[in-house]
């Protein structure tokens, strides 16, 4: 057979995640990629419980378990001791939830991400707290239940432009990815494994508990965020140069919210608007997209 | 695959909370509530199941057919809506 | 080689000489010149170290995690905010097992915005396991450096050399800076047998139920209590190769005390004079320096203490709602000895006031005068 | 501000500030009769004064021996720190030790070609020069 992503399984069988969990699928990628000689941290998140309790792991690779907000600069402190130890040629990967990354870890990171330390970040993002029950995170969308935005009061407030956040730090390499896109997904690890200084890759990570969806949904939902110019997977180069991984005809946003219970409640009128803010959003991208194009170009060239 | 770790008093323990093993001990079929069934027939031998599966719990033959390691597969259907020929079908566990 | 120095430049070479690998550090006054020395020493190359910059002191506790889990030899300085900052990840430290030193410079806590010295940080971190280290000059300031690498590395727990604000940080003293080939010698290369390593991959910290967790904890208590006979062996050691011995306890003129002072830091070395002055006129007076806090030496306290007349401590720190906290162990060691005798506790010194001689005079002259003590707190010099 | 120095052959123990001095270094001339300089100052200790000012120009400190020197313009003089902030350490060290001979010239010279973080030389010559022009003068009446 001819696999079009790489054979090798690092993560193995056993682990804890739920079924259908896009962060299980998102794990299983990377470190076909990542390989063995890889090192990570995980900050509190739903694969501190995923990867198995003491004394058994899933991931097959060294793993430092750490505080909630310190997944980034426990990484930056392995970095510098492997360097120490002149092992300079192991990855180091930060692996955390959009809480640990968006909310409560992004000093951490921030701070990583200023200094340019040579590690991969990795945000698995799965729209909330899901590992404690599910409950809003900054990257919580509009719209969403959570069992703290419930129904009646669901979150009026936008998704955390966490992209951006990072790009501004003028980091090398900053990219989206998704589960549903596996062949993408591993190129843009691939990328951020070949280059020095701080690598961000967002991945879309479906959770049917959290979402209210069908397990065997998952990777069509996922699927479905980008179709719908949801979730855009994209890249930035430099913290400056854009780049669109993809640029799929749209599909209707209902077909991406109807199997999701948290999106359940919404009526037709905010659906609409939540489709607006999508729209004008992908709209800016794909202009920064245009005006990055010399740049690629030149790249290229060279 | 590695085995279960058991000990009786503290001194067989490491000095934290360090893994020995792999989760490979815990058999996450039990889970299972529907069982993928794979008809050989329709089956193009693309990969796709094998891909999506977060639970590595399908694996390739000799003759590139995906099989499911009921060991693992927590029965969560992904394979089934991924399957670009329905080749995959869900049945319920006796 | 013979150099004047300043506490926290006594902590920049201790780290120095222990060839610290890695150092994460954030300012704080009265810290800074501890990590500004170590910048130039790793910019001149005299210290071949990774030093990461870190936007916190959370973060350097944890980026020195991160480097000790890597097996590096790791330094970190802090003091009062900052210590308090990193209280989650001190207990994370000590729970994975990492042997990193630490300066922490006692400086009071706010508000209101104090930068003066006082020990309640440190006491603060005293149930996180971190073993801790009080000094009372800029010499034992860099000797307690080596030493602390030296046994937590056989323990796999981290150690807080602690000194105070301003009274040792700042002052300059003459210090003897030992010979790097010695220093070796005492305190060889390190290999951390349960370092992350792609050859044995394994997670470290991962979910533990009752079942389990309650013998790790043993483990560290055990390895705490193992670590009483290391600091004494090590002491030792280290006066025999640089001629100046280290115990837990530091005494003087105890042999035929029947009235003791205890405290700690450099109230200790102030007392010295005190007690010199005091014995001239006749009176037994003898004085006990608690220099390991954490573990605390009780039976050694229990050894010097039993059978004298009477002990006063004074503790620069306090535990509100209860009393200073040398005060409290001490009182606490000596629970259920026949012959434990009556115990005053005085707190002086919160805040940076300062503890001259006459201060430490009057203390040990009201002990003398009383036959017990009234309550578990005697203020010294509240302005009434 | 106030800082404190004990000098001693034997190891020294007292951490404390000092409250009853043997001698006195003014550092910033604007603080002599803003504040009692002299407090706890026992009697015959040197006052070593920065200023351009002579030693009787100070008679105020009855009971005290009087030196000055004019350490500020010694520091401007070297472009130790700015005219405006000039450094007068490295300067009145030299007349420090000059007057009071607790140590001589070349342990000033080699510690403040040890200490001085920038301007080794001309921090050197400050001290120099002031160890070479301060005068003691005589007690006061």
């Amino acid at each position: 057979m001819k696999y079009t992503i790489p054979e090798q399984e690092i993560m193995c069988s056993g682990h804890k995640a739920c079924q259908g969990c896009g962060a299980a699928l998102a794990m299983r990628y990377a470190l076909k990629e990542l390989g063995p000689r890889t090192m990570m941290t995980f900050p509190a998140c739903c694969w501190s419980v995923i990867d198995g309790p003491f004394p058994y792991s899933s991931v097959g690779v060294p793993l430092f378990h750490t505080a909630f907000e310190t997944a980034a600069v426990v990484a930056s402190g392995i970095r510098a001791g492997l360097d120490a130890r002149g092992e300079e040629d192991v990855n180091v990967v930060a692996w955390a939830g959009d809480g640990g990354t968006f909310d409560i870890g992004i000093q951490a990171l921030s701070g990583t991400t200023e200094r340019n330390d040579n590690i991969i970040y990795v945000c698995y993002d799965n729209e909330a707290y899901m590992n404690t029950g599910v409950q809003r995170s900054s990257s919580t969308p509009w719209g969403a239940v959570t069992t703290t935005t419930p129904p009646r009061h669901f979150k009026k407030e936008r998704k955390k432009d966490m992209m951006a956040i990072l790009a501004a730090h003028s980091i090398p390499y900053t990219a989206s990815a998704s589960v549903a896109y596996p062949e993408d997904f591993i190129k843009k690890v691939k990328y951020a494994k070949s280059i020095k200084g701080t690598k961000f890759l967002h991945i879309f990570a479906s959770c049917p508990p959290g979402w209210r969806s069908a397990p065997e949904l998952s990777v069509e939902l996922a699927r479905l965020a980008v179709q719908t110019h949801v979730f855009p997977l994209y890249e930035i180069h430099e913290g400056r140069y854009y780049k669109m991984s993809m640029n799929p005809k749209k599909k209707d946003i209902r077909e991406y919210l109807k199997p999701q219970g948290r999106f359940r409640h919404l009526t037709e009128e905010q659906v609409a608007h939540m489709e607006k803010m999508y729209d004008e959003k992908y709209e800016w991208l794909l202009d920064l997209a245009e005006r990055s194009k010399p740049y690629f170009e030149a790249k290229k060239e060279k | 695959m590695s085995d279960e770790i058991k000990w009786t008093k503290e001194s067989d323990m490491p000095l934290m909370a360090m893994s020995l093993g792999r989760m490979t001990v815990n058999k996450t079929g039990s889970w299972r509530n529907l069982r993928p069934i794979i008809d050989k027939e329709k089956c193009i031998k693309c990969g796709i199941c094998w891909k999506f599966c977060p639970d590595v719990s399908i694996e390739i033959d000799e003759e590139d057919y995906p099989v499911v390691v009921l060991d693992f597969c927590k029965g969560c259907g992904i394979c089934v809506v991924e399957c670009p020929k329905d080749a995959i079908k869900m049945v319920k566990e006796d | 080689m013979q150099k004047v120095i300043m506490g926290n430049h006594a902590l920049s070479w201790g780290a120095l000489l222990s060839r610290a690998e890695v150092i994460a550090a954030y300012p704080i006054t009265p810290q800074t010149e501890v990590v500004e020395l170590l910048s130039n020493m790793c910019a001149d190359g005299d210290l071949d170290a990774q030093f990461i910059k870190v936007e916190s002191e959370h973060s350097a506790m944890a980026a020195s995690m991160g480097a000790s889990a890597a097996g590096a030899r790791t330094f970190t300085a802090t003091s009062a905010q900052g210590l308090a900052l990193m209280h989650e990840v001190l207990h994370w430290a000590t729970g994975a097992r990492l042997p990193i030193v630490m300066g922490n410079i006692n400086r009071a806590m706010a508000p209101p915005w104090t930068i003066w010295t006082e020990q309640t940080d440190s006491i603060s971190e005293r149930d996180t396991g971190w073993l801790q280290i009080y000094t009372s000059s800029i010499q034992e300031i860099l000797d307690s450096v080596i030493q602390a690498y030296k046994v937590a590395e056989q323990v796999y727990l981290p150690v807080m050399v602690v000194l105070d604000s301003f009274v040792l940080s700042h002052t300059n003293e003459n210090c003897d800076i030992p010979d790097q080939k010695k220093v070796d010698a005492y305190l060889p290369k390190f290999n951390n047998e349960y370092k992350l390593d792609v050859n044995k991959p394994a997670a470290y910290g991962g979910l533990t139920g009752p079942d389990w967790y309650y013998e790790l904890r043993y483990k560290i208590q055990k390895d705490t209590e193992r670590s009483l006979d290391l600091f004494v062996e090590t002491g030792k050691e280290f006066g025999e190769v640089f001629g100046r011995e280290y115990g837990l306890v530091e005494t003087y003129k105890m042999d035929d005390a029947d009235t003791v002072l205890v405290t700690s830091a450099s109230i200790a070395s102030t007392a010295r004079p005190v007690i010199d002055a005091m014995r001239e006129e006749g009176h037994k007076v003898g004085l006990v320096r608690v220099r390991v806090f954490r573990p605390f030496p009780s039976d050694l306290m229990r050894k010097l203490l039993a059978g004298r007349k009477k002990v006063l401590v004074v503790d620069r720190n306090i535990s509100f709602g209860m009393s200073g906290a040398f005060y409290e162990e001490t009182k606490a060691a000596l629970y259920n000895v026949k012959s434990s005798p009556p115990m005053w506790g005085y707190i002086a010194g919160l805040g940076g006031r300062d503890v001259p001689t006459n201060v430490v005079r009057d203390m040990i002259d009201q002990t003398l005068s009383e036959d017990h003590p009234e309550g578990d707190i005697i203020w010294i010099g509240v302005k009434k | 501000m106030v800082a404190f120095t004990r000098i001693d052959e034997e190891p020294i123990y007292i951490r404390s500030k000092i409250y009853e001095p043997d001698h006195l270094v003014v550092l910033e001339p604007t603080l002599i009769g803003a504040i009692d300089v002299t407090e706890g100052l026992k009697p015959g200790g040197w006052i070593i004064i920065n200023s351009d000012k002579k030693a009787a120009d100070f008679s105020q400190f009855k009971g005290f021996k009087v030196a000055t020197i004019d350490a500020t313009s010694i520091a401007v003089k070297y472009r130790l720190g700015s005219s405006a902030a000039p450094i007068v350490n490295t300067a009145i060290l030299g007349a420090l030790s000059k007057i009071t001979g607790f140590v001589g010239l070349d342990a000033v010279r080699d510690a403040v070609r040890e200490i001085a973080p920038v301007k080794k030389d001309e921090n050197v010559k400050a001290s120099e020069e002031a160890y070479e022009i301060a005068e003691a003068e005589q007690e006061q009446p």
